[in-house]
């Protein structure tokens, strides 16, 4: 199993979950990560290090879509089972299988909900996204563009984020994904413009320091924060009222189809099928909220917290 | 003595008769002269230009949005844990080390406080102690493999930074404190937090507590023994130990120091994202490094005033909300940063130079 | 009757890497006497002071003060002593002002709750003490007390370390060249103060290339070659060429019977 | 020259007669002797039995798994970027400077050959040139400010860092160019990817660049003029230049050719990853300078052999492959590197004071 | 008769920071003489030759050489000219050989390809002459033209920097107390080599604190005091004791017509 990082706990709770499966299943698994979020270069030597080991299958989520194919040809090559958890690769072909939440449909999702949310005040919403680093990593900008498309606003280039021009953005800024990032890039964009109503939030965590931010200056009340994830800690925020809504995804279940389905390469060499319709496998995404709106399906809180991670 | 001259050389008997005047030099007045003596004299007073300027600039620019109570304090606060964590590099880079470790002290200790807490139930108040203790005695563990060992601190501090950071994720689980449940349960850690407000301008605890460190720190460094043996130290450590200080020990106590900074700095961390993650401060190192290095504090070591860290923390603070009030996107804004970053340290060193 | 030595070397051996700097070397210092220490460039002077007073540590041999063996780890301790050396290289830190250099390591603190609690300095006492004593070298040519070291001139930061040493020594003073870098003048006063520490009664080891000054100031003569002490002789029993001439290998030393191991007073 | 001996003071009539004999001093042979002797005048030795011992200790725990062929070379692949770049660091830290904008440099290389063939059409040939140039041309704008405004290299490549970075992010719109593109379009640019097997054994011609480059500044450093004045430069720059060199000149010529040679990583770069993506290398600049500090170079400058970089890569290369076969998880493995790190120098430390 | 100087420099003033070391001073050095620089530590004496060949630069004043005015923004331009200078703070590599300090900036290459393509240093060739030269001097009691420089004793030092200055001056040499840590064998090299110099036909500027040494080989002495050219004397007209005195201050130096402003041979 190799994850982009293993200091996120997205990572942690699918290492945990391909533990407990591999367990189950008397697979042995060895897990690597990369140093931080963009690190290819060290997920490019794990998959060497699988190969040196004769590993039968690996688990992938990519740090860089594109740079790691070859060394998963390599892999692939050298007999090896290699399927793509949570980021599928450029092109998606390039691994066995893809096991992956729709990170365009999660951002579409709380977009649609905060648009239905505003109702008529949605046609003159101020909103901030709060995006994860200035590299522009995939995960981010599908995210970014879906919450766009959802709340309806036209995203020009779908592979970047920041060249918008509608007039509602006030601007995007960069949190690294964590807390302090979250407030610091939330203070940012205030001192912009103190009436933002509407916050986009790469992850639950940015969320939570984007709330300490509004929270210092009294706004917290009247500011719909929107995110992605479903981790425990952020649905149990959107109970407090911290997060209106966000969108989960279920890494234990990607971790765990991938070690059936590499227990099944082993014993039986059968590779796993896409979703129909998708070339991936689609391990699905609910929005989460207890402010459910018209035209878009979710869950409450307490399914929430039943499937959270984290 | 006079008895004795008349010992020496032939060529000496005149010695007597010699004249005890002493050289004289043209004394020079007016505000130039004054001025280069206080910038000679108070090395912080160079950032401290830079600073005022760039507020003055973007003030201009950007009018009220950016000249307000509201937004100058709001520099304060986001400036607050790096410029507790720069006070804390500063110290060491006198010593001519580096701390690489800072970041993770700092984490580390503000995950101890919370899970302390948390997970076994210790007494919030006595959390923060272990938190403290832990970031110190990190601290202390450098400082021992610097002077002991005779470690390079680069060395020292880039492995204690990997160990650090890993123990921190392993014992943390990964696992994120929220703000919610730590407001209702252990508010202590949350202290820094608080926010005392005059008019539309907003001081928190933290920022004040890094007004306060500064001016101990200032105070401990220009005052006391312990702050001459630090510039010595860092100075010429052989020269130093030959004529008499405990370089060691000063070494030791400046490592550990720093941690318990550090650990301060985690605490605070607490009270500015609300809630304890494992995740935060990966930038600290870098930036806190940078705010030294644009406050005028050489990275050999002994020159330089610990003031000018806190300047450069500001000056770097200033920039990057000036900048994104201006509308810069943030990959512009990153840019940017980097030429202001050269530039700052330009006109410094072109202040030094003109002042001779 | 047999006074005993304040320092007492024996077999003294250091070597640096492949290099051997002191090789069997024998050191005495006895109470109240100037000792001067000659000998060629490299031959070891330095080194062997430098063992003394735990700059270096020896790597055999005994070194005892006042009969007490010791083993210096380090400099400090042959301070607490009341052992002050002006090193060669001075060992001053170029940073910090002549009066924090003279305090390095026993500042003064403020009296009352300021220097007690706050643990503040008192930097006029240390100032005005600093002042004096340089006055007292006539090297009042520096412009100010908080002036860096490293702004002076070669002469002028001799001259601090050697007012450092006088001002504070309790058992010995050990000084290595310490009017290499110094005026006419300045050189004077050097001399006429080791002559006043002497008077005191603290006896001081001088390591100098002059032999005016040597013969000037010494009561003895301890002449080092090759790593080793070669011999002692008294200055007032023999020429300054023929020291030279020892010093050198040019001549024969006088047999260990008309040197001059122990000073006449003890002997 | 007898005639004058004689126009001295009385007390020098001696010396005509002077003993020409010089000081002799014991002669220790024996092993341990030559031993030391070669310990001191090779400093890359010291990381050099560091790292045979890591392979024999990995070899004996991991055997064949381990200690064959094809992981061996494995390892040299992985290293081979860090290696690269540890080279250009290795030159600049001797200097006693620091260059934090090698992994920047490294990306915008790659991104301008990628970017250069595909966005313009320029034939990949010249792209590569255009690539190499860029770099040279960035390592020498932080060679000017070094110099010519007396900037701190870190401050100097620390902005530049942020700038090239940005830059990078901002040319390439984030977009990576993939592998099987540029494999069908211009091969050229996957050049150091190709591989020479000899058995199990896969050695790339970017693992032989890098210990053909480690071979030639080898050469230049010791048996060149440039080279002693790199040296002279990093151990005392204002005494090098009052003796005769041009520090300013050596310091541009150091900078430019780090970043020539952190512009052929990034061409390597490309062949070890296929693609060419901007976000590469962000770590870098912490691998290079962990590999040059193991190697035992002073980051005080003027002192240790850039041989001892490659080995120093090569230590953290075994390490990490051997820790991830042995199955640590990362975090372990991250800790474990970080005891390594400290252990490593320790080690280091330890033969240089028992070889006196 | 008039002969053009070699060096003149005329109201010349230095200031660092807001200390003034050289108050509107002259400076002149002729062809073939040994021009002595005396005076009080912290004259200026260092500041002025800095100032000729251009390790510092002054702030005021002209500097001719050969009667060409100069402006040396660095020390490399004066040694181009063939203007070699013995710093007091000397000025070696402490990391590089013995060999690698004498030729720094002016390697020798090996013949033939090696060295016009490779650019593959002598080494043999730069350590042979190296040692020539430090044989010379007498100053081969260091063990190997191999070892660092920070290996040796302040005085070896010394020994190799004078040397690297004579073998390589053309023009004129700066001695900046090039004695004041040698041994009395090594000193008395130097003033030998002086005046083998001399005899080259090559004039040098010696500052110096040891009197007898100044008066031995000096054609004219220099007197600078507090930042300005006091007096020049000839040595041969005036004694020890009186240079000594208009040096410290204790006398008036003597009326301009009866100074030596210009030597003897020139007058
Ligand atoms: N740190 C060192 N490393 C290696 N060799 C050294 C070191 N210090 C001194 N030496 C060598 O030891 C020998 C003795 O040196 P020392 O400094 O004691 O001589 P000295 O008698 O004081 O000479 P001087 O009169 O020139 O000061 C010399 O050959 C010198 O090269
Ligand atoms: N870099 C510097 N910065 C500030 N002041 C300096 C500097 N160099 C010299 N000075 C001051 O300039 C004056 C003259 O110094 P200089 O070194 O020329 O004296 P000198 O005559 O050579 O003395 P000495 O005989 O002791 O070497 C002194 O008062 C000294 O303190
Ligand atoms: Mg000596
Ligand atoms: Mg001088």
């Amino acid at each position: 199993l190799i994850t982009k990082t293993d200091t996120n706990p997205f990572f942690v709770k699918m290492k945990e979950g391909a533990t407990a499966k591999a367990e189950e299943l008397g697979i042995e698994l060895k897990s690597f990560a990369g140093k931080i979020d963009g690190d290819h270069e060290t997920q490019v030597q794990a998959i060497e290090t699988c190969i040196a080991d004769g590993a039968k299958g690996i688990l992938l989520t990519a740090s860089d879509t594109s740079s790691i194919v070859p060394a998963v040809q390599q892999a692939r090559d050298a007999g090896i089972l290699v399927i793509a958890l949570d980021t599928p690769l450029s092109p998606i072909d390039a691994a066995d299988a893809t096991f992956a939440t729709d990170n365009f449909l999660a951002g579409e999702l709380i977009g649609k909900w905060a648009a239905a949310k505003l109702g008529d005040d949605a046609a003159d919403a101020k909103i901030g996204m709060l995006d994860l680093a200035v590299s522009q990593p995939t995960v981010g900008v599908l995210r970014d563009q879906g919450f766009l498309t959802g709340f309806g606003i036209d995203v020009m280039d779908a592979s970047k984020w920041g060249d918008e021009t509608d007039p509602r953005i006030v601007g995007n800024d960069v949190t690294q994904g964590n807390e302090e990032g979250g407030r610091r890039a939330m203070e940012n964009l205030l001192a912009q413009d103190p009436f933002i109503n509407v916050v986009y939030t790469i992850n639950e965590p940015a969320a939570a320091g984007a709330y300490e931010a509004l929270k210092a200056i009294g706004r917290e009340n009247d500011v719909l924060i929107v995110s992605v994830d479903g981790g425990c800690p952020g649905v149990q925020n959107i109970a407090d009222g911290v997060i209106g809504a966000t969108s989960q995804q279920y890494p234990l279940m990607m971790a765990s189809l991938g070690i059936e389905a590499i227990k099944k390469w082993a014993d039986e060499g059968v590779k796993p099928e896409p979703t129909e319709g998708k070339d991936f496998f689609d391990t699905g995404v609910a929005l989460v909220t207890d402010e459910p709106v018209e035209g878009v399906e979710s869950i409450s809180v307490k399914e929430g917290l039943d499937l959270c991670w984290g | 003595m006079s008895e004795s001259a008349s010992k020496g050389q032939d060529y000496e008997s005149s010695l007597s008769g010699a004249n005890q005047q002493v050289a004289e030099f043209e004394k020079r007045e007016g505000f130039v002269y004054k001025l280069q003596h206080a910038l000679h004299t108070n090395p912080a007073l160079v950032p401290l230009i830079v600073l005022v300027l760039s507020i003055i600039v973007f003030g201009l620019l950007l009018g009220s949005k950016f000249f307000s109570p509201f937004a100058l304090t709001l520099i304060l606060q986001q400036v607050q844990i790096v410029g507790i964590v720069a006070a804390a590099q500063s110290l060491v880079i006198l010593t001519a080390g580096i701390d690489l470790s800072v970041g993770a002290i700092m984490v580390m200790s503000s995950v101890v406080m919370g899970q302390f807490t948390f997970r076994y139930g210790i007494p919030p108040g006595i959390a923060v102690v272990c938190g403290l203790a832990v970031g110190t005695g990190i601290g202390a563990i450098n400082g021992l493999l610097v002077t002991r060992m005779k470690l390079p601190p680069f060395i020292v501090t880039l492995g204690m930074w990997q160990i650090v950071l890993a123990a921190n994720f392993l014992y943390s689980a990964n696992e994120t404190i929220r703000s919610q449940e730590i407001a209702e349960k252990a508010p202590i850690l949350q202290f820094f937090g608080n926010v005392i407000q005059i008019g539309s301008a907003r001081l928190t605890f933290g920022a004040i507590f890094m007004l306060i460190l500064f001016a101990v720190l200032t105070y401990a460094l220009t005052q006391t023994a312990w702050g001459r043996h630090v510039y010595a130290v860092g100075d010429d450590k052989e020269a130093a130990e030959l004529s008499g200080m405990e370089a060691n020990k000063v070494l030791v106590s400046v490592y550990a120091l720093s941690g318990l900074i550090c650990a301060f700095a985690g605490w605070a961390l607490i009270g500015r994202i609300g809630s304890v993650s494992p995740t935060s401060g990966q930038l600290a190192n870098i930036e806190s490094i940078t705010a030294v290095v644009i406050g005028g504090i050489s990275l050999f070591g002994g020159r330089g005033s610990v003031l000018g860290s806190l300047f450069g923390a500001l000056i770097v603070g200033v920039f990057t909300l000036g900048l994104r009030l201006l509308g810069a996107d943030a990959q512009w804004t990153y840019l940017l940063i980097g030429v202001l970053i050269i530039a700052a340290v330009s006109v410094d060193q072109w202040i030094r130079k003109v002042s001779g | 009757m047999t006074v005993q030595p304040i320092v007492q070397g024996r077999g003294i051996v250091k070597r640096y890497g492949h290099v051997t700097a002191i090789n069997h070397s024998d050191f005495d210092l006895f109470p109240g006497e100037v000792l001067a220490v000659i000998g060629d460039n490299g031959a070891g002077k330095s080194s062997i002071v430098k063992a003394i007073c735990g700059a270096v540590q020896a790597d055999e041999g005994e070194i005892r003060i006042e009969g007490k063996p010791v083993h210096f780890s380090s400099p400090l301790q042959a301070r607490e002593m009341g052992i002050e050396i002006v090193y060669q290289q001075l060992a001053l830190s170029p940073a910090l002002s002549i009066a924090d250099n003279m305090f390095a390591g026993r500042e003064l603190r403020k009296p009352g709750i300021m220097g007690s609690v706050f643990r503040q300095l008192d930097k006029k006492a240390m100032e005005k003490f600093a002042r004096d004593k340089l006055t007292e070298l006539g090297l009042m040519t520096v412009q100010s007390i908080n002036q860096a070291v490293e702004t002076l001139s070669g002469g002028q930061r001799q001259g601090v370390a050697v007012a450092r040493a006088a001002a504070f020594a309790r058992k010995f003073i050990i000084m290595d060249e310490p009017t290499a870098a110094l005026g006419v003048k300045e050189s004077r006063r050097v001399l006429e103060l080791i002559q006043d520490v002497r008077a005191k009664g603290i006896p001081i080891i001088l390591i100098s290339h002059n032999m005016p000054h040597v013969f000037e100031v010494a009561d003895r003569v301890h002449i080092h070659r090759l790593g080793k002490r070669h011999a002692v002789v008294d200055p007032a029993k023999i020429s300054m060429s023929e020291a030279v001439a020892i010093m050198t290998g040019a001549m024969e030393p006088p047999p260990v019977e008309e040197q001059q191991l122990v000073p006449k007073a003890a002997a």
